[in-house]
């Protein structure tokens, strides 16, 4: 039952070690900086102090009630992340499979489109521009 | 009332400070918009397209047309692109 | 691109080192021996040697034609494994989320009931049963 | 022909033994399995139930009315508890 916003990588290793204690099922997501066409340097990410673990946090609590979840993580980070970098991840603990990977993958659309972080690209050349909205992600938020 | 207005992302660079007070008498998040769009030419633009604002009120998610009370902090962002 | 069948336990952070390097997202999905009710020791896992890496190995390439995943690994434990003890892990890289859950969804419904395993419960006097194949893991197949 | 015949989980132990070499015309899984079950009460007690019991020639999983072929293994079991 942890959410974290920090700018430091993570290590998805550490962050497992004695979670999900007693739970059948444990089920991690990590988003990782993907470099498409070759120009991406970074990822800059911004988000709302204050207001964004408290949001992670009720978000976690509302999908370990939902589907039944023992154990719950996020972590998200911000600031600048080169290409290969971490970016978040989630997991997700619960007695049956089904429950922990609805859980990761509600938690995952809901970071997606709610939580208060906004990405700007930084390319190879210094140029930045913001990341836009992707309507496949409001849309896969609608499904839960 | 007295009300911290902050923004964030690209409203943030083109009201080209990340936070303000304001005096307003809003009843809603969109009517404090009108007020802050008069502002500047800044925040003109980082209003410009009211389609994409999102508007949390005491950091709390809220949509645009709901009374806006007597809050401490509202905020305005583009839409988030956490994950 | 991985299919392993093994006695000793695994450790998730060892085989996710250099796991889908240029890839957006990945997914893991470990399996852990529950106890129920406080009467469980262990599980014995039975499988047949011979066809179960074949089978295994076929099973993660036609999930990365499927579903587009550009790296996967599936590690599944046989013998004797005390609860609280990993039995099986999978995990899938791919560009996007979707791409990796789905991909991890399938690998996992298809182990349950088609991968060359088979379970006995353990319990601490010393008895021993078969654990009796779910109907529930079979619909879960016939979704793909 | 001659085939390997091998057996697992329960099945295994009610006939008990692992695997058996066997001589035999059967055209179809199915068809072996009614010469196996008449080799002792062991074999027939493993398979019983038709209905649970799962195939797999040379490795392959095969339906039990699938033409069996000219098989060097074939593998007789209940439904898979994997995962």
């Amino acid at each position: 039952m942890v959410a974290r916003v920090q700018a430091l990588p993570f290590d998805l290793s550490a962050e497992m070690a004695g979670f999900g204690v007693g739970a059948g099922a444990v089920v991690t997501f990590t988003g990782v900086v993907r470099d498409d066409g070759g120009d991406l340097a970074a990822l800059e990410i911004e988000h709302y102090p204050g207001m964004t673990e408290a949001a992670l946090r009720d978000h976690g609590l509302t999908a370990a009630a939902r589907f039944g979840l023992s154990d719950w993580r996020i972590v998200h980070r911000f600031g600048r992340i080169p290409v290969g970098g971490p970016i978040m991840m989630v997991a997700t603990a619960a007695r049956h499979r089904r429950s922990a990977f609805d859980g990761a993958d509600f938690l995952m659309d809901w970071l997606k489109s709610r939580a208060p972080f906004w990405k700007r690209e930084i390319a190879r050349d210094g140029s930045a521009s913001w990341v836009a909205a992707r309507a496949a992600d409001e849309d896969a938020l609608s499904r839960w | 009332m007295t009300v911290e207005v902050l923004y964030f992302a690209w409203m943030r660079e083109r009201v080209g400070h990340p936070r303000e007070t304001v005096q307003t008498d809003a009843a809603t998040p969109r009517a404090l918009i009108a007020e802050l769009a008069a502002l500047s030419e800044g925040h003109a633009a980082a209003f410009a397209d009211g389609a994409v604002v999102r508007c949390a009120v005491d950091q709390v998610l809220t949509d645009l047309d709901a009374p806006l009370g007597q809050p401490r902090e509202v905020a305005f962002f583009p839409p988030m692109t956490g994950g």
